[in-house]
């Protein structure tokens, strides 16, 4: 036997068999328990805990986009959430367009914000948004194009580092101004809201509540094979290269450019979808999702989860929320961001690796082995 | 015939060592000129490297040698002066970094450059010839060949045993040997080889050089530029020496070193 | 501007007071009026009623007039609802408003009250009083007024001020106010108006162009050509001035960016800390500025003048001191791990945003104007406001500063040094905890000394540092990482960019396009304007 | 499948399912016994809102105070349960959710912005609760969960332009707001308005920025220059919250004095002004519903409690506050009447109700769900108080639906029986806007 047959990495190693087993009994017994237990019951989980927590779900997909860039190819994008808004916005018009004559002016074609600005007509890009299919075209399209177009320019012109991040972040800033504007047609600062229905379902019920919750986690769930699978193919190693040491890869006669704008479309669409899961479960999407810091809060949820272990990301966003929602209520209320800035500060001195990256040295320091097929650590390096 | 192949090889200033006619050259460099900031790092560098040869240089710091290799890889677009590959059929100043690599020019840099958080394995994976477009490598999958063609790299750069590695837990030495591995399973026509045994031992050195030397018999053209006379003694293939962004002198190690302007600058009394 | 029934009532109250100057100039004794009744009418919750009493005091060529309307612009004028009657009030207590007695027994008294319209009025009253002021700054504003008024009534009155007036500026300012005049009035013949029409003309600016549109429709071909003429001439040089105003709106808004942007260039710059609680350093700033204003209040109002003087050292102590205590407690443990900096100088600024709610109150919190700060003045059509001159000299006196404390100093050069070769610096016995140390703390100092800037022209909040953080990075990145004329570069010419952009895109959409532009442009040179070029090195 | 559910949910099966509902245990604590009554306070206390809610969260956890020591209500004390919703329009929808499903409250007083209703009113339809909305916005609309104690743009807007041409004779009009719905809308209605007044088009100037926009060279320029025109010129300012201090520095800076220009604003109040030096405002107005000048022993005992409570004897009052203070006192009273905090019957009870309100006359809630209101225009004072140059005579009713646009104009809100509809199309005869 050839001593270069050794074995591959696994597509999912043991903590991502753990991930997905959770988030399968996640998915199953949350929507179960909200629906087929009585609200009295001591295991029932109240509505508004499911769509919390899909709200959760669908930041964890968010947060997986943005390791796939930032921890496997040190793309540093603090623009993540434009992408994001962008497929809750497709979403978004697809669910204003299923209001149909139910809005406040009952209008037929036009939304209720169009009326009372004395719009007479549909702008020609709200066309075709009343199909679903169109709206889930638009989900991955318009994100992914924006990230084509973005990415072509920035990777071409070897834009890095900071640089990258901070046009990045001035894309979604030029897109918040844009969208807060009345005149672009999307609702301005009020943004999409007061949804009925999706697919004929009743958005509000607790039963497409369960099923949205369910998606979300499917989603989040095929989002991390998927990222697995990119990741661990050979592609994903030229990610990793890249990420390491770019020149290098360049000289070993890879397009570097090429190789970050296919792994910035892909995730730009993760973020889509995570966006257009979003909207239908929180109700409401406005241009305050394109806001510079919403982004930089998504890079915090993934620092704190662990930078490039993708299964990290999503636990970052969960907990990261999680606390958000714990502190904003009760006695803490006045105190919440003294608790979220003291934990990102502890986080980034304490536990530099994240929560799973830590747990990692610390499992390889107690059973050393040197042979390290399973997981490539990463080694954040410097971006500038 | 075409009208380059008539022009004659053009005469460095000060010095009239030999130079091939562009159809006959690998690589073909003249007048190429290099500033930053008023600083000219490379000055009317005229050079030719014949297919199959293996060539040494040396020189002071700041001669323009690591700038040499950045024109030569398209890493640095030159001010003036023509470089051209195989024969004068390919301008190297119209082409990107990746798509010199693909040509078949291949580079070691000065600091060794691994991918650290890649197993050796990987490395001589993603440096072996083939595929290198972004979405079919998705689907890549490895063939037997590539595997066979793997392990014989292993062989002739002695990390074997070292295959399950991180390429960042490796050290200095066996850092420089995966690089140089590297470029075999690149299998270019032409290497560039940037101070390939700074840090090494004397007995790696001299590894260093026999792998070398190994290297070009098999048909391979190698620009090895060091500082080490040892090991360039050790590799025993013609010197040329760099000053100031041109060729000083050009010849056999000794005719090199007894020329007077190079103990002058270089190698000293 | 002014309603047109003031006008009329205004110029009317010129005319009289004009003959009642003459009245008292040719014909000795000056009529003495009864001003009693309009007092009366002053006694009252009424503004019709004060003004129009207003109106009358006016007319009344009473010496006590002016007193009397001193006093209710100051809000000094109180009267009492039975009697109906008025006082001045005084320090010593309510005074008689004709006589200046003390009064004996003071009733209940409460003050005239003043809405705008009463203010104009008093400003009228002011205005006619001060044309037969002594004072030919008085008289000029008087004719610059009346000018703007355009009205026929006072016609008469300017002819008359005109043969009497012999300080030629107050003269050219009153033959200025009868063309304006005449310009617009039936039965004036073509020649007249359009020796008016040169003489408006000439003076080229907003109040002219007004003025000249305002030629009536059925004037004759040769009055209507000379006024599109001057028109025309006027418009093309209101547009050059209107250029230049843009330029100088986009140097101001320049200094606020690169004041905002300066400190940011210290410690992302040159550090390379991505330091996302930059903007909650100037936000101290700010605060300290309050601080130092509330004690100048409380303890020595009349230091107020000098409270942004003061609060300068202070604020740059004291953030500085923020700064350092944050490099010695979280940043020092980041270097070489910029992404890092990022996450914890996030959640620093969280921190720091909070604490001042904490303290201070979510509410906006007031920091006044020195006078000095206060106004403005003109040059040519150039309008030019005292408080952004001041910012723009106050951010080049910091950029200068800051070179020379670089450039110079034993500290810059050592900062210098560590930042360019830390092992190398450290071995040749600088104290390279402490540089760090010191480096943080000027970058954090010179954002502080922003703030006290930046509490002049916005609220003084503690979300102040979040509406500046995205400008400065950009500004910084624009203008090359690690350049500091780069940042200068870069801030003023986004500064003058989205000001010229502004009145043709609006606010917003220039906004977006500058956004565009300079992703554009970082695609054209990746590492700024002021990229360091050099030898490539690897990797 | 759906069936078996909701079969399966009345048998409330008892699976014990140990893992997830640990997992969540944090997040469903279970009900607290029913001994007092819970009132949401849905207000920011960070972010860029804070600087406006924090103080209508501290009039409700004082409204709550004072009517425990009065006894609370139906023999219950209340307890105010606070959420901080952190200026997030999402985090609005489901704070209210928690508020309601999970802390059981009886009642909601929140929200500011337009957009922050708009979030979380789905979920007060859909749970059925009951929401207090204290800010003057732009109408458009009437639900049967909300109750709107704020002015709409008639009781606002369309008096302080009255106000302006008969006292100032104002010719000219710039129409200033930042780009979102409220000064949107209100705009639209003034432009309107304007027109059926005979006011021609080239007079009108409608700016909007964005928000926190705090670069006013340029557009004060354009004012000034707009104004030198020679009619009498005012600006009607819609500009929101953080933008207004640049803009009124701005103002005072380039020299433009309420006697040139002046300026009326409908979201610049006392709390507001307490960050700007106020002397070189003077004479620039604002149109509200309440000042704290307002000179009535109803007013001077409240702002006295008020101070007193907040150990703060220079804490201002403001409009928001005052409408918060009526909505407060209608909902005790409602609930009275009602005899339960059931909103089912709150809801109806609520129409009618009367309380007297600080300016010294009754404010009732009406069966648009809006309340009736004073109008007060007051003049800037150099000590940052309003000084009232008018109040209209007698109380002013809502006009949710604006007769003033196309859209509305033929829509009225009743929510009593038989009509019972927000958006009754009088022209159709039928529910539900202009549907046909």
């Amino acid at each position: 036997m050839s001593p270069s047959d050794t074995r591959p990495p696994t597509l999912i190693p043991t903590n991502g068999l753990v991930f997905l087993g959770v988030l399968a009994a996640v998915a199953v017994l949350v929507p179960l328990l909200n629906l087929a237990t009585s609200p009295d019951a001591a295991v029932h989980v109240p509505t508004y805990v499911v769509s919390l927590l899909g709200k959760y779900l669908t930041y964890a997909l968010l947060a997986l986009s943005v390791d796939l860039i930032w921890g496997y190819v040190g793309i540093l994008s603090l623009g993540q959430g434009a992408f994001f808004a962008l497929g809750g916005y497709a979403m978004g018009m697809y669910l204003m367009r299923q209001i149909g004559t139910r809005g406040v002016y009952g209008d037929p074609m036009l939304p209720d914000f169009m009326v009372f600005l004395n719009w007479k007509e549909l702008p020609w890009f709200w066309y075709g948004f009343d199909l679903f299919p169109f709206a889930l075209v638009m989900v991955l399209l318009a994100p992914g194009l924006l990230a084509l177009v973005f990415g072509w320019f920035a990777f071409r012109s070897r834009v890095t580092g900071v640089y990258l991040s901070i046009i990045t972040q001035a894309m979604t800033f030029a897109l918040l101004l844009a969208f807060f504007r009345n005149d672009m047609g999307f609702g301005g600062n009020n943004g999409l809201t007061d949804f009925k229905d999706i697919l004929g379902f009743n958005i509000q019920s607790d039963g497409t509540r369960a099923v949205l919750f369910f998606l979300s986690a499917l989603a989040l769930g095929l989002g991390y094979v998927l990222c697995r699978f990119l990741v661990r193919s050979h592609f994903g190693k030229v990610l990793i290269a890249i990420r390491d040491a770019e020149t290098r890869v360049r000289f070993t006669g890879y397009r570097a450019e090429n190789y970050k704008l296919v792994a910035f479309v892909v995730s730009a669409m993760l973020a889509g979808i995570a966006g257009a899961l979003y909207v239908p479960q929180v109700g409401i999407i406005n241009p305050s999702e394109f806001s510079p810091a919403n982004s930089i809060e998504i890079i915090v949820w993934v620092a704190v989860g662990g930078r490039g272990t993708l299964v990290g990301a999503a636990l970052g966003a969960v907990l990261v929320n999680y606390a958000k929602t714990y502190f904003t209520s009760g006695f803490l209320a006045p105190y919440w961001l003294f608790m979220l800035g003291g934990l990102f500060v502890a986080v980034t001195l304490f536990l530099p690796k994240g929560i799973v990256g830590t747990f990692y040295d610390w499992r390889e320091k107690r059973r050393p082995s040197p042979d390290a097929l399973g997981e490539p650590l990463p080694e954040p390096k410097p971006a500038e | 015939m075409t009208a380059t192949d008539t022009l004659d090889p053009p005469v460095a200033a000060g010095e009239g060592a030999a130079k091939k006619t562009l159809t006959e050259a690998l690589l073909y460099l003249d007048g190429v000129t290099v500033t930053f900031d008023g600083f000219r790092a490379l000055n009317a560098l005229s050079f030719t490297i014949d297919p199959g040869e293996m060539r040494a240089i040396i020189g002071p710091n700041g001669a323009g040698k690591t700038t040499m290799m950045d024109v030569i890889t398209g890493k640095t677009r030159p001010d003036k002066g023509d470089v051209f590959f195989d024969g004068g059929t390919t301008d190297l100043t119209k082409l990107d970094e990746t798509q010199i690599a693909t040509l078949g020019i291949g580079r070691k840099f000065q600091k060794p450059t691994v991918f650290e958080s890649h197993t050796v394995l990987d490395n001589l994976r993603l440096a072996l010839k083939g595929q290198r477009r972004a979405l079919p490598n998705i689907f890549r999958r490895e063939t037997a060949a590539a595997r066979e063609r793997i392990d014989e790299i292993f062989e002739t750069i002695k990390l074997t045993e070292h295959r399950g590695r991180l390429g960042g837990a490796l050290s200095h030495g066996q850092k420089q040997w995966l690089e140089i591995g590297m470029l075999l399973a690149q299998d270019p026509r032409l290497l560039l080889v940037d101070e390939p045994v700074a840090g090494m031992t004397d007995a790696e050195t001299a590894q260093t050089a026999e792998l070398l030397r190994a290297i070009n018999a098999n048909g391979h053209s190698v620009v090895v530029v060091e500082h080490d006379m040892t090991f360039v003694r050790d590799l025993g293939v013609r010197v040329m020496c760099l000053h100031e962004g041109s060729v000083l002198a050009e010849g056999t190690l000794d005719q090199v070193s007894a020329n007077e302007r190079v103990i002058e600058v270089y190698l000293g009394r | 501007m002014i309603s047109s029934a003031r006008l009329r009532r205004l110029s009317c109250a010129l005319l009289l007071a004009l003959y009642g100057l003459c009245g008292a100039l040719f014909s000795q004794p000056a009529l003495a009026q009864d001003i009693s009744a309009p007092l009366a009418q002053l006694a009252t919750d009424n503004y019709a009623d004060t003004e129009a009493a207003l109106g009358a005091l006016a007319l009344s060529g009473s010496p006590a007039a002016a007193g009397i309307v001193a006093a209710l612009a100051d809000g000094k004028l109180v009267f009492s609802a039975a009697p109906r009657q008025v006082f001045l009030r005084t320090e010593t207590g309510l005074v008689d408003p004709l006589t200046l007695q003390p009064v004996a027994d003071p009733p209940a008294v409460k003050p005239v009250r003043v809405n705008n319209r009463v203010r104009r009025a008093i400003e009228a009253a002011n205005g006619t009083l001060s044309l037969v002021s002594p004072d030919p700054a008085k008289r000029l504003e008087a004719a610059t007024a009346v000018a703007r008024s355009r009205d026929t009534a006072a016609l008469p009155a300017l002819d008359l001020a005109l043969s009497k007036e012999a300080d030629p500026k107050v003269k050219t300012a009153l033959t200025l106010a009868r063309a304006s005049i005449v310009m617009g009035q039936p039965g004036v013949s073509d020649a007249e108006r359009i020796a008016a029409i040169g003489l408006v003309g000439a003076e080229g600016n907003q109040d002219a162009l007004a003025i000249l549109q305002g030629v009536p429709a059925d004037s004759s071909p040769a009055v209507k050509q000379a006024a599109a003429d001057a028109i025309a001439g006027i418009e093309r040089s209101l547009a050059m001035w209107s250029m230049a105003q843009n330029v100088w709106y986009g140097l101001s808004l320049g200094s606020v960016l690169l004041l905002a942007a300066i400190g940011l260039a210290i410690t992302f710059g040159v550090m390379g800390v991505i330091n996302m609680a930059h903007g909650e350093m100037v936000m101290l700033g700010a605060y300290t500025t309050f601080v130092v204003q509330d004690a100048i209040r409380t303890y020595n109002p009349g230091l107020f003048d000098w409270s942004l003087i003061i609060a300068i050292p202070l604020a740059f102590l004291f953030t500085g001191l923020i700064g350092v205590i944050i490099e010695r407690t979280v940043i020092r443990f980041l270097y070489g791990r910029a992404l890092e900096t990022l996450l914890a100088t996030w959640g620093i600024s969280l921190i720091l945003q909070q604490a001042i709610r904490t303290i201070f109150g979510p509410t906006n919190r007031e920091v006044g104007a020195p006078s000095w700060m206060s106004g403005s003045f003109d040059i040519g059509q150039l309008a030019i406001t005292s408080g952004r001159l001041w910012i723009i000299v106050f951010a080049i006196l910091v950029f200068v500063a800051l070179l020379a404390t670089l450039r110079m100093t034993r500290i810059g050069l050592e900062m210098r040094a560590v930042t360019q070769n830390r092992r190398m610096a450290a071995s040749m016995g600088i104290r390279t905890n402490w540089v760090d140390a010191m480096t943080f703390g000027l970058g954090s100092g010179i954002a502080g000394i922003a703030g006290v800037a930046l509490s002049q022209i916005d609220n003084v909040s503690p979300n102040l540092g979040q509406s500046y953080i995205i400008d400065s990075f950009l500004v910084v990145v624009f203008g090359g990482v690690g350049n500091l004329w780069g940042t200068l570069v870069g801030a003023m010419s986004l500064g003058i960019a989205n000001k010229l952009l502004e009145p043709y895109a609006g606010a917003v959409l220039g906004k977006i396009a500058l956004l565009v532009i300079v992703i554009l442009f970082i695609q054209k040179r990746p590492r700024g304007l002021f990229a360091l070029k050099g030898r490539s090195i690897e990797a | 499948m759906l069936n078996l559910f909701t079969q399966a949910r009345r048998a409330a099966g008892r699976a014990a399912v140990g893992a997830t509902a640990l997992a969540l245990a944090g997040l469903t604590v279970p009900a607290h016994a029913q001994e007092t009554i819970k009132v949401g306070v849905l207000h920011s206390l960070s972010g860029t809102m804070a600087i406006s809610e924090t103080t209508l969260k501290d009039t409700v956890l004082f409204m709550v105070q004072e009517q425990n020591a009065k006894g609370g209500v139906l023999g219950k004390k209340l307890e105010a349960v606070v959420v901080d919703p952190a200026s997030n329009w999402p985090l609005f929808a489901e704070k209210a959710r928690e508020l309601i499903a999970k802390d059981k409250v009886a009642v909601v007083f929140g929200c500011w912005t337009s957009v922050s209703r708009k979030s979380v009113l789905p979920v007060f339809k859909e749970l059925n609760s009951i929401l207090f909305y204290p800010v003057q916005y732009e109408g458009e609309e009437s639900e049967r969960n909300v109750f709107y104690t704020g002015a709409a743009p008639n009781q606002q807007a369309i008096p302080a332009v009255d106000y302006l041409m008969e006292n100032e004779g104002v010719k000219r009009w710039v129409l200033a707001g930042t780009d979102y719905v409220y000064p949107r809308t209100t705009n639209k209605i003034l432009e309107a308005y304007l027109k059926s007044k005979g006011v021609p088009a080239e007079d009108i100037m409608i700016n909007y920025t964005p928000f926190g926009h705090s670069d006013w060279q340029t557009i004060v320029a354009d004012i000034k220059k707009f104004g030198s025109a020679g009619k009498k010129t005012a600006v009607v300012s819609t500009i929101n919250g953080d933008a207004n201090v640049p803009f009124y520095k701005e103002l005072g800076n380039q020299g433009i004095k309420a006697t040139d220009i002046p300026v009326v604003a409908f979201s610049v109040g006392e709390e507001e002004l307490a960050g700007i030096d106020t002397k070189p405002l003077v004479g620039h107005l604002a149109a509200w519903n309440y000042f704290q000048s307002v000179d009535t022993p109803a007013n001077k005992d409240f702002i006295a409690k008020w101070q007193a409570y907040t150990k703060n004897p220079k804490r201002v009052t403001n409009d928001p506050m005052e409408a918060t203070v009526i909505g407060f006192n209608m909902w005790v009273k409602a609930v009275e009447k009602a005899g339960t905090t059931e909103p089912d019957k709150v809801i109806p009870a609520l129409i009618g109700v009367a309380v007297p309100n600080l300016s010294g006359g009754f404010s009732a809630m009406m069966p648009n769900h809006h309340i009736t209101k004073p109008v007060l225009i007051g003049e800037i004072k150099d000590d940052g108080q309003f000084d009232i140059v008018e109040q209209t005579p007698g109380l002013i009713v809502a006009e949710e639906w604006s007769p003033h646009l196309e859209g509305s104009k033929d829509l009225i809100s009743d929510w009593r029986s038989p009509l019972n509809c927000g958006n009754f199309n009088v022209k159709t005869g039928k529910c539900g806007g202009a549907g046909n």
